[in-house]
């Protein structure tokens, strides 16, 4: 039995982890760099232990740091939350050996997943449909260049180790697929340390599908729905919602069949995810297994009940499922925003710093899960996700309202935030309407229409804007010529 | 005095007329009178009721004739005068924009991870500079126009603020 | 259709209400007195209307103010959420005769529902089962005496115009009986302006369970499932939660049907409650009914999936219900603990003042209603609610561990809280088995109980509490003794 | 220096052995050394951690030898002094307990509804004395003691907080 678990992790996604552990309790060890003296996760864990310098590299990617922290700490059981060493098959190797209870897949599984294209030949063998594309590695740009003139442009690059969109560049021509071979070599390098790219035919105006993969240690394996994350920037998702639009209960069913071959295909056990793209004519084809717990795992936990984290520490305890397919039902919709620091006006640049002031949206139904508090930093050596701000509801009408609600309630002083443009495409018609696809975005305009809902705002608070300047004046410059008397008049300086 | 909202092209008069009471004022706005109480001030922040809407500002910068606050959660510039009608705006001069603009800016901060020309380098307009990592993200700075490069303001592993001259173009 | 309500009331139902409005579009008009300048609910409707002093009769109670505001500010409809006028039904004749839409029953309805000696009649009519007790309104504490010793001691004096246990008092002998029967008055005559009394049986080792009841313009009704209360102190409720633990599918449906047949006895429509006693020996006696929202409403919200305020505005436009019985289905479980300001030690006497600093629990199925944030104050004018602490569960237990780590996440400065008691009641085997009854804190012996539970927590802590004790001397005694090298050995001063 | 905590008999001997970095600090209790680093710190608050533990302490009341905290939680008076062995607490006295104390004092705050005795009245223990209101409830205050009423220190409509006196009763 898992009794303290070291979370190899920052941010919200350790906090979450930290939630459960309490409520069970299991005790919890947190590690933080120099950047997280003072954040949450080291203040809400049982224990905390300092493992080194801001940059990932030595700290939340250092091995060999972490491990000592957990023999010395006790710890039985490590949980990777989302990035750094969550997919990073040598560590769950590391731990293997030395008997600490990795919570995810098994290290084989993992590398099985985490290479691309070994996993693609599995999931052929299973007969689970996959996107057309290079059947290899790359060596270089040269060979790069070359499966790109055989399928024909546009094509995506990818790296084999990124995730969660990073790593991944689609390109037209020759020329800019030279350039992102670079680029993204360097950012796989930068992230997890080695770089493998493969090729793959881009297909237009697709839907992201992803669904919530569970199979425990004694091959017993169900999934928990889906979930469209069709909206995103730079292939990164930015809402997330559950159910699809487009999945009806038959269709549910029938790409759920092919999830659970998936999973065993590649002995997967733990939670996972198994990423689908949807083709404008209704075609599922297979993508990536991500070997970990998603960062839009929230919204899936709201439509089934279930806690995935004390699913995740029953399922490494060895414990078998304690449901099958028939017993899970899907309730109501839920809705995820991720609250990234970044400036939509400046393709979604990295914004960075000190947050003095902050509101946290909460209310029936409503879920924000965030490291954010009055006084913290948001820091650029870590990605760009502030808070997951989730919302239920019976209809989808009443979760998106509730979302809306929740968006206008949330502040956040010092960075720019991507709240606006959510606010912006909750209103519109083609989201109401679920006419999603992964270029949402442009296909539809969004951030032109985002200038002008903005422009709308300002214009109808005009009014307190212009009383909130009179009064600022009358206090801080002309507080000299004023009289004290109730009812004397004052004039205004000027 | 006068009030000029962001980018919406209306100007606004506005006076206090009268304080009814420790805490409560008749102000005027563009000829219309409200009643406006104040709930709590400091120099940083104000909780009034206007009319008996409530409203929360948040004083973020003031110069003499500019104000950014955030008003119920939305930024917002206001310009400011006695008469707004006369003032040239500094914005609507041409000095550092486009072409005639010596200084390359980097509009994000982040650690500069290679930089991709020298001192007296030639370049065209969107060149790579230098690049920049930022939460993860490689993102390219490009040249904002053809010339030469006069200086490098930055050097590698360095960390850039937003605003910082990475170059100087000529 | 209504488009703008004005809540006829403050503290966190104010803002309950305010919520959901919001998310429909509809505009909200809250009204307050002097105590309640800097609260939420002024600050979070659309507009807001001072209307008078702090005493609830010159402002929350006074109606011709209230109706003035409703007039002036174009409101179409009034929520009197609980409390002061929600069972005032010459305030709902008032709103009526003003075309004013009242969210809630009609006021003949709402006049039969609060005498409750004609709605004992209504549902002995309707067959419907109720307390032993006096037939009529008592005379004066002589003839409340007469009846006290015809049916037997203790009985129980009742205001009839009480409501949330207040102006109850349970009597053992004369002497007690004419004491209560002073107070019962005063306390009546305080909180709604009038007073009258009966008295019934007192039933020993009783639970208290109640159903909400849902009945539309058309005559569709149905219920939404019960609630158990019987965690009480001073015969008001401190934790609910639902299902019962002693209601099965089968006894849901049947006191269910009761409750039907109950709100169409007194021509009930809109939300309300009928609240039973369940004896020791499975017996259900039907009490009253409550012709508002009530407080716990939050945990049938959760195990329901509806919004009860939404329901509420959808009944009051004069829309059929969306559902029959047989739509709705129960999920999981939830609890809800009041937090009061009160001195557990004390006889749960009133704890009042300024509240510094605050920090609200929050989390996946943590659901926290309050009026609460740094810098408030408790009023000594209000009731001593100052927060509704909920969680689900798929499971009972994991509600019950949820709101454990919830309590100990709520942290309020400045007045004694009721915080602590929950923790103790939630860890015991009596509460975790569900051996409740309206005497379950005497009767287990909890305040006991609770001073052994802070002994020890006092205890765990005595190594961190030293340590803060020594760093407190150090830093703000003997700053002055100190040098500044790094690694200079510091004295302390004793 | 000795603490002790609460209604804890043991008494703990403490003290700083070593200040290791700015921030950090080598402490001893009860002749076991202790790390102890401090994340932040006012003369209101202190966040630390101590071998490798989160906590939050808020320092509600400090006098010579007594100190109120609330520390992750949790209301806790701690007594200090060099020598804790040698002191006569206060509260050990039988001053103003019991049978012997003059002052009646309210336990709560509220507002006095009624007052059931007069100065001169002779009163029973647990007679009452008055009546408060607070938070809508009627709570009667008792007489603590079988006396006369010396004076009395309400007056009807008037609030009285905690602690203060209701009544002198001799």
């Amino acid at each position: 039995m898992i009794e303290k678990v070291l979370i190899a992790n920052r941010g919200e996604i350790a906090l979450r982890v930290i939630k459960t552990c309490k409520a069970l309790g299991i005790k919890t060890v947190a590690v933080f760099s120099d950047e997280d003296r003072n954040s949450l996760h080291v203040k809400n864990a049982t224990e905390s232990y300092y493992i080194g310098e801001a940059a990932p590299a030595k700290s939340y990617l250092n091995q060999e740091k972490i491990l000592d922290v957990m023999l010395s700490s006790g710890t039985d059981a490590v949980h990777p939350g989302y990035g750094f060493l969550s997919e990073n098959d040598d560590f769950a190797r590391l731990c293997e050996k030395n008997k600490i209870n990795f919570i995810g897949p098994s290290a084989d599984s993992m590398n099985l997943c985490g290479d691309k294209m070994r996993c693609k030949e599995a999931m052929l063998k299973a007969k689970v449909p996959t996107v057309p594309g290079s059947p290899d590695l790359t060596k270089d740009a040269d060979d790069a260049e070359k499966i790109a003139n055989d399928i024909g442009y546009p094509v995506m690059l990818k790296s084999v180790y990124g995730g969660g969109g990073r790593g991944i560049r689609i390109v037209n021509t020759d020329q800019e697929l030279r350039d992102a071979y670079e680029t993204v070599t360097a950012e796989s390098i930068a992230a997890v340390g080695k770089s493998a790219i493969i090729v793959e035919k881009f297909l237009e105006k697709t839907r992201h599908i992803e669904y919530q993969m569970c199979r425990d240690n004694h091959g017993n394996a169900v999934h928990l729905f889906e979930r469209e994350c069709s909206i995103q920037r730079r292939n990164q998702k930015l809402i997330e919602q559950t159910p699809s639009p487009v999945v009806d209960e038959a269709k549910r069913e029938e790409i759920g069949e092919l999830v659970v071959k998936a999973a065993e295909a590649v002995d997967y056990t733990n939670l996972g995810t198994a990423e689908f793209l949807r083709a404008d004519n209704g075609e599922f084809y297979f993508i990536e297994i991500n070997a970990r717990l998603q960062v839009e795992h929230p919204i899936s936990e709201m439509v089934s009940g279930l806690d995935f984290v004390k699913l995740q520490l029953d399922i490494a305890n060895g414990e078998p499922l304690p449901f099958k397919q028939s017993d899970l039902k899907m309730n109501g919709y839920a809705i995820e925003c991720r609250i990234n620091a970044e400036d939509t006006f400046l393709d979604f640049a990295p914004s960075t710093g000190p947050v003095p002031d902050v509101t946290i949206p909460s209310g029936p139904n409503v879920r924000c899960d965030t490291y954010l508090y009055p006084g913290c930093t948001v820091s650029p050596f870590y990605d760009s996700l502030m808070a997951k701000l989730c919302t239920w509801g019976q209809t989808f009408e009443e979760s998106r309202l509730r979302m809306l609600n929740a968006l206008n309630d949330f502040y956040i002083q010092g960075v720019d935030t991507s709240i606006p443009l959510y606010k912006t495409i909750l209103k519109t018609d083609e989201y109401k309407n679920g006419q999603l696809s992964t270029d949402f975005l442009k296909r539809y305009d969004m951030i032109n229409r985002l200038k002008e809902d903005i422009k709308n705002e300002i214009k109808e608070k005009q009014l307190p804007a212009t009383a909130a300047a009179i009064m600022y004046s009358e206090f801080f410059h002309s507080k000299v010529q004023s009289s004290n008397g109730t009812n004397s008049n004052w004039k205004t300086n000027g | 005095m006068d009030f000029k909202v962001e980018n919406i092209e209306e100007i606004f008069s506005g006076e206090v007329i009268k304080k009814i009471s420790n805490d409560e004022y008749l102000i005027k706005i563009q000829d219309k009178e409200h009643q406006l109480q104040i709930l709590n001030i400091n120099s940083n922040k104000m909780e009034f009721v206007l009319d008996n809407q409530f409203h929360s500002v948040r004083y973020i910068e003031n110069q003499t004739a500019e104000m950014k606050i955030v008003l119920d959660g939305t930024s917002i510039t206001i310009n400011m005068h006695t008469h707004l009608d006369d003032i040239v705006y500094k914005n609507s001069g041409g000095a550092e924009t486009g072409n005639a603009q010596l200084n390359l800016r980097s509009q994000i901060p982040g650690k500069v991870v290679s930089i991709n020309v020298e001192e007296g380098s030639d370049v065209k307009q969107d060149d790579i500079i230098c690049v920049l990592e930022s939460m993860k993200m490689q993102v390219s700075i490009k040249s904002h126009k053809d010339g030469k490069i006069k200086s490098l303001k930055i050097k590698e592993g360095n960390s850039v603020n937003k605003n910082d001259v990475i170059a100087e173009i000529e």
